[in-house]
């Protein structure tokens, strides 16, 4: 079936992977973030990401205001929800084992679904249109929105920042710190408390920048969209290197290229696309156990 | 159990409050059996079945400290094995109406005991393929990676027409209904786990949860011993699933979701991470109580017309039930103890020091 | 502070259970037939399942009494989850002892309960399950409304005949059976009119729950159909035709019945204009009297709502052939409902007129097909294939 | 006749180098001691040792004696630790870990898992070759217990001891492993002088009794002097200086290493 592929098919299928993959590495920061930081799965992320969708289509579609107005109250309060996930979920169990820690994050993430359900219904809402970013231009028979170019510049443009904050500002630091040694840290006078905070503030910030980007391109929120995006995003985030915020680009950007150009070129095992994270995260766990930027770690006895 | 005459009287004596719960257990079953109505019963069973793939994932999860999350991949291992091997031959044209059953599985049927069986087996190889590359992993990354591959069993079925019937499921699946099936099997399974629990391969499985360096200097091979811990939950895990399907008389992808380990996860959590009795008092709790609560989905039937029930609600005070068990209890139940004679006698006493104290000083002491 | 919580928790769940145990053994006494609606009301299914829901509370409301005895609806919610599916069937059959089932919407949470009522001799009325499995060897198991084998024919007559197509593209949810279904169905009739064994040009698999279609739709694409054929959820279909449009994909797109609900309007919006599908029912054009009688109570008690949806018109004719049948049957006794359900000849339905032939399905021979113009589901042909 | 031999083993982490060139040669039946300041790679030279670090060069020997007497070379260089427990070299850590939420006893006899000769089924069957080895295990435990002192308290949790009885729980865990090599880490750490005298009585006595060969880190020089038969000293990763007590007191590079211009490196 690979035959008869024409040039500007292979490029459309480019520029999927290329939007997809964009997308995920936006999720997959937030992940990266705090894992590095509490070396915690946070399962919520991807129902963080799902909540900022319904806050969007709140602000707009019920609450009526304008768009730029409700990004930055998305945003907001899904960094807030982020910070207080972290206050209530996390933060009491952090002298805990850690399966409680990852329980408690499991927990986290079935509460806010069926919280989503019970109060949104299951029944999917559609999210506002942006004709703007959503219109295709056509070049030579590709077809190309300019949502899907938006969205790599806004995932290059905060990866930039995020890299800025954790390197050159004093937050970031202090990020770095914890992260390495949390109990020197604690010791040499760092609010623990903050950084963490900050970290998962940040973390679902940029959730809340992917889900609105998402939105735009897919116009359905559900109380369950967050689930497999979170899932891949966790990948990604392992292919890059858990940790390592260029690594979850690079993760994503992975990730987003396999999955359409699995479509692309075996267009018979389309069922299996959801297979392909899973599958590259098993191979990835075997032979790169790190991740592809991630470094080696060594246990102290 | 095989005991020699002399030692079978040791044991009586010793055991003799046990032997005598079993046999209460055995005849209430019996009773309940003839009595209860197919609701009840079908709710019976379903905790039966719930204990056996909680227990297991307590077995790999709790005992052994391995955080998998695959159970919802082995039960449909399980599941699916029962289904194909004991629907019968005759109906199969009509449930494969789509795409016809692949020839080399199409005639063959086999009685319900030895399909339930190859279904734990058939588990246990997939678990031993899946646990070669993921038990060297750490804790997060296990969790991650058998959630995963839970995932990709369950992707497999759907597109696998001719072997699973994919998307339309497996339905006509001759069903069980007797208690004894699914209570059999668990107190089998139960024993089954506590004499493995209480042996040297029990201790094992506990030292590389509290220390895996520790466990590994005192010479437990890490790799193996995880192996064989994983690899008896997959057996169990195989088992419950094909009960399940034999309960449910129909089987598709979309029940083996990997939400479906959630249920695990709660029921393991509340009873305790490491205890088996708190797991069955647990899993009874949990599936009873899903079934008790489903009045909160109702919108109120009396009087007062609440908005707040509505349908949803339910799963709201499951799913917060599980935070506040993990907050604020964090042990569960049962934490790592087990409800034996001794322990029920402890809390006997310290109940009964505690009042009698109460009793002696008028002003409570604060605890 | 611990143990205090945990004896809260514990006194708790025990209230619930107890609540819940006394909240729902209401009095069973004689002068009240129970009728079980058994629906999906959470999860995936939760808008089909509501609407069919509404039809049967609007006929409710329309006759609430039969045999000078009330009615009582007793819902239970299937959570669009087989395994739930079967326990609240055990629960409506063993512990609220109702006479007969109506529901559910979608055939496997149908298929679910189909070996319970068989099982127990309680008499189940499939409102809108459109596999032919739900009644297939089930002797308990009726339907009021047509079947996938139909539906399929009907599509891929319109596609050959009114639309001229020649290659059709198919996208098929490989998770949903009724996606899967209908799409065999479709491809069967469809070469089978055209006479070309590879008329099927290209077909995508997706999975419930998927947003992203391009990878799939850029195949299509470069394949240049005529029609693509996507049957499944109105929520992944509403995307994907909108991602087919963003492609570039101008050719018609044709599915079933699941994607009449308002949320494949609003999650489409202008994209889905042009789309068309088969269904059950159309409110501009009530087959029968009984039919505008429907019509007007829906709007009575909807004022704010366009149309009447065709599901919520079949649970609406399930639950009135249910209580015809009990009428005929002269008692609220199972065994006799079945019987006289089986006997059912035309009877005079909302959606048209219902003969229940020997497998329990309706005998149907027309289908409405629709279409979304200015943002509404509007009448575009009735189409009748003579068997 | 040597019982362990260590080889010019680098353990290097990333830029670190804990251990170079680590040169020992025990000789059976000898009690031997490894002092050296702190951050020298002590411990990182029993953790190479006992395979929870593979080196990064050099080589490791082990000559166990087996049950006909034979002893046989082996290198064990990157063999995993449990193999090199069940090899015969047992060892206590310098933070304590035992398993805190397991009974005294249950800790001992976790130890004897490595011996057992039967299945899993066979345990969850209670088959007659289960229960038999189940019961020897206990007793053998139940001895070792006793021979430490604590069998009274066999039933407690782990983590209700004293620090000086979880070190010498420590202890009989390591000799239930059945060993040859017994390495030390510390045995003494916390203790006060009257309990430091107590241990040093022990631990010859373990050393008879048992037909030990011992190896351990310590920090109390009255006891190391008072009981080694041969001292190694490292200093920066490198063995600086190995001989008798009196040979190390009299060594100068030995008293510079310890009183030296040079920092300690902490850690």
């Amino acid at each position: 079936m690979v035959v008869g592929m024409t040039l500007s098919t292979f490029l459309q299928q480019l520029i999927n992977g290329l939007s997809l993959g964009s997308l995920y590495a936006l999720i997959a920061i937030g992940y990266t973030m705090v894992y590095g930081i509490l070396k915690l799965i946070n399962f919520a992320h991807g129902d963080i990401f799902m909540m900022a969708a319904y806050f969007a289509y709140f602000g707009i579609a019920v609450f009526l205001l304008p768009w730029y107005v409700t990004f930055i109250i998305t945003i907001l309060l899904t960094m807030a929800l982020g910070a207080l996930i972290e206050r209530t979920a996390y933060r009491p169990l952090r002298e805990a084992p850690k399966t409680s820690l990852l329980i408690s994050a499991i927990g986290v993430s079935f509460l806010l679904e069926n919280l989503a359900t019970y109060l949104f219904s299951g029944k999917p809402q559609a999210f506002p249109e942006f004709p703007a970013m959503t219109t295709p231009i056509f070049v030579g028979g590709i077809s190309i929105q300019p949502v899907s170019v938006a969205i790599p510049i806004v995932a290059f443009v905060l990866m930039t920042a995020i890299l800025f904050i954790i390197n050159k500002t004093k937050v970031g630091m202090a990020m770095r710190a914890v992260s390495v040694d949390y109990d020197t840290a604690k010791l040499m006078g760092i609010k623990i408390d903050n950084v963490i905070s900050s970290t998962f503030a940040l973390g679902s910030g940029l959730a809340a920048v992917g889900a609105l980007l998402w939105c735009m391109k897919y116009p359905s929120v559900l109380p369950l969209m967050g689930v497999v995006p979170g899932l891949k995003c966790f990948i990604a985030a392992v292919i890059g290197g858990i940790g390592n915020v260029k690594g979850a680009v690079i993760g994503g950007l992975i990730l987003g290229f396999s999955e359409v150009l699995m479509v692309a070129f075996f267009p018979a095992m389309t069922g299996y696309r959801d297979a392909v994270a899973f599958i590259i995260l098993i191979v990835i766990l075997l032979f790169l156990p790190n991740g592809i930027l991630g470094k080696k770690q060594v246990e102290k006895v | 159990m095989k005991n020699t005459q002399n030692s079978l009287g040791t044991y009586l004596k010793t055991h003799w409050k046990t032997v005598v719960f079993l046999i209460v257990v055995l005849i209430g079953i019996g009773i309940a059996d003839q009595m209860v109505n197919s609701f009840v019963r079908r709710l019976l069973n379903l905790s039966a079945i719930y204990t056996i793939v909680a227990l297991s994932m307590n077995l790999i999860n709790g005992f052994t400290g391995q955080f998998s999350l695959g159970q919802a991949g082995f039960m449909a291992i399980g599941a699916y094995t029962v289904a194909i091997f004991t629907v019968p031959v005759g109906l199969r044209a009509t449930i494969f109406y789509m795409a016809p059953m692949a020839p080399f599985l199409a005639n063959i049927q086999l009685p319900f005991v030895v399909a339930l069986l190859l279904g734990g087996v058939l588990t246990t190889i997939v678990a031993f393929l899946i646990g070669a590359p993921c038990l060297r992993l750490r804790g997060d990354y296990l969790a991650i990676a058998t959630l995963g591959f839970s995932e990709i069993i369950r992707i497999v079925f759907t597109n696998t027409q001719t072997i699973t019937n994919g998307a339309l499921g497996i339905k006509s699946i001759p069903t069980i209904s007797s208690l004894w099936w699914t209570f059999g099997t668990a107190i089998i399974i139960i024993i089954a786990c506590f004499l493995l629990i209480s042996s040297s391969y029990g201790r094992a499985f506990k030292s590389i949860r509290e220390d895996e360096i520790a466990a590994e200097a005192m010479g437990v091979g890490l790799f193996k011993t995880k192996m064989t811990s994983f690899l008896i939950s997959a057996f169990f895990t195989g088992i419950g699933g094909g009960l399940y399907a034999a309960l449910l008389g129909t089987v598709d992808p979309k029940q083996f979701y990997f939400t479906l380990t959630y249920n695990f996860v709660l029921i393991i959590v509340l009873g305790g991470m490491g205890s088996i009795s708190g797991t069955i008092i647990s899993s009874f709790i949990v599936t009873l109580g899903q079934e008790a609560l489903r009045f909160l989905d109702e919108p109120m039937a009396f009087g007062l017309d609440l908005p707040i029930f509505k349908p949803g609600l339910r799963m709201v005070v499951f799913s917060f039930l599980l935070m506040v068990v993990v907050l604020f209890y964090r042990k569960g139940l049962m934490g790592t103890n087990e409800l034996t004679w001794d322990f029920i006698g402890q809390k006997y006493q310290s109940i009964k020091a505690r009042f009698t104290k109460k009793a002696a000083s008028t002003q409570g002491g604060d605890k | 502070m611990k143990k205090a919580l945990s004896l809260l928790l514990c006194l708790a769940l025990v209230a619930t259970m107890t609540a819940g145990c006394s909240g729902s053994s209401s009095k069973s006494d004689s002068d009240v037939i129970k009728v079980g609606v058994f629906e999906p009301l959470t999860g995936a299914n939760a808008s089909g399942g509501e609407l069919e829901l509404e039809g049967v509370q609007l006929a409710n409301k329309a006759r609430p009494e039969v045999l000078g005895k009330k009615v009582e609806l007793v819902t239970a919610d299937n959570k669009s989850d087989k395994a739930e599916a079967t326990t609240a069937a055990a629960r409506l059959i063993e512990k609220d002892k109702v006479c007969a089932i109506l529901g559910s919407w979608g055939s496997s949470l149908s298929m679910a309960a189909g070996d319970l009522v068989k099982s127990n001799k309680v008499p189940a009325i499939a409102l809108s399950a459109t596999n032919p499995q739900v009644t297939l060897g089930n002797d308990y198991y009726f339907r009021v409304c047509f079947l996938d084998p139909f539906q399929g024919t009907v599509m891929a007559n319109y596609a050959a005949k009114t639309l001229g197509a020649k290659k059709v593209a198919i996208v098929q949810e490989v998770s949903n059976d009724y996606s899967v279904g209908l799409a065999k169905f479709f491809t069967d009739a469809f070469t089978k009119l055209t006479g070309d064994s590879s008329a099927i040009v290209a077909t995508g698999n997706y999975n419930t729950g998927d947003q992203d279609f391009n990878g799939i739709l850029t195949n299509i694409k470069a394949t240049n159909p005529d029609v693509i054929f996507a049957p499944g959820n109105y929520t992944e279909s509403a995307l994907l035709i909108k991602q087919a449009r963003a492609l570039g994909i101008t050719c018609p797109i044709i599915g079933g019945d699941t994607w009449e609900t308002n949320e494949f309007i609003t999650v489409g919006g202008a994209d889905v204009e042009g789309a068309v599908m088969s269904t059950f029912f159309d409110d501009t054009n009530p087959p029968t009297e009984a039919g505008k009688t429907m019509v007007t109570a829906y709007k009575a008690e909807y004022p704010d709502r366009a149309n009447v949806p065709a599901v919520t018109a079949l649970g609406y004719d399930g639950y009135m052939l249910l209580l015809d049948a009990i009428e005929r049957a002269g008692s609220a006794d199972p065994q006799a409902i079945r019987d006289a359900l089986a006997q059912t000849k035309d009877f005079e339905g909302a959606t048209g007129m219902i003969t229940i032939n020997e497998n329990g399905d309706a005998e149907k021979d027309g289908a409405i097909i629709k279409v979304v113009k200015d943002g509404k589901f509007t009448y575009l042909d009735n189409v009748t294939i003579t068997k | 006749m040597s019982v362990l031999k260590t080889e010019n083993v680098i353990m290097q982490f990333g830029g670190v180098v804990a251990v170079n060139d680590l040169n020992l040669d025990i000789q059976k039946g000898e009690l031997a001691a490894l002092i050296g300041p702190n951050g020298a790679g002590k411990t990182t030279a029993f953790n190479v040792i006992t395979g929870v670090y593979t080196p990064t060069s050099g080589t490791v020997h082990f000559s166990p004696t087996d049950k006909s007497g034979s002893v046989k070379e082996v290198d064990i260089s990157g063999k995993r630790p449990d193999k090199i427990t069940a090899l015969g070299i047992a060892r206590t850590f310098q933070n304590i870990r035992l398993f805190s939420d397991l009974s005294v006893l249950e800790n001992v006899m976790i130890a004897t898992h490595l011996n057992i000769d039967y299945s899993f089924l066979s345990a969850m069957l209670r088959m007659p070759k289960a229960r038999k080895g189940e019961r020897l295990a206990k007793e053998k435990c139940e001895f070792l217990l006793e021979r430490m002192g604590l069998i009274d308290l066999k039933a407690e949790k782990a983590s209700s001891l004293p620090y000086g009885q979880q070190r010498h729980l420590e202890i009989a865990r390591a000799l239930a492993t059945d060993p040859q090599l017994l390495l030390l880490d510390e045995p003494a750490a916390g203790m006060n002088p009257q309990e430091t005298d107590e241990l040093t009585d022990l631990i010859f006595k373990l050393k008879t009794d048992f037909d030990l060969t011992i190896f351990m880190i310590e920090h109390h020089m009255d006891l190391v002097m008072e009981i080694s038969d041969h001292i190694y000293v490292l200093d920066f990763g490198c063995t600086i200086a190995h001989g008798t007590p009196d040979e190390i007191q009299n060594d100068q590079k030995v008293i510079e290493a310890y009183l030296g211009v040079d920092d300690d490196v902490e850690n």
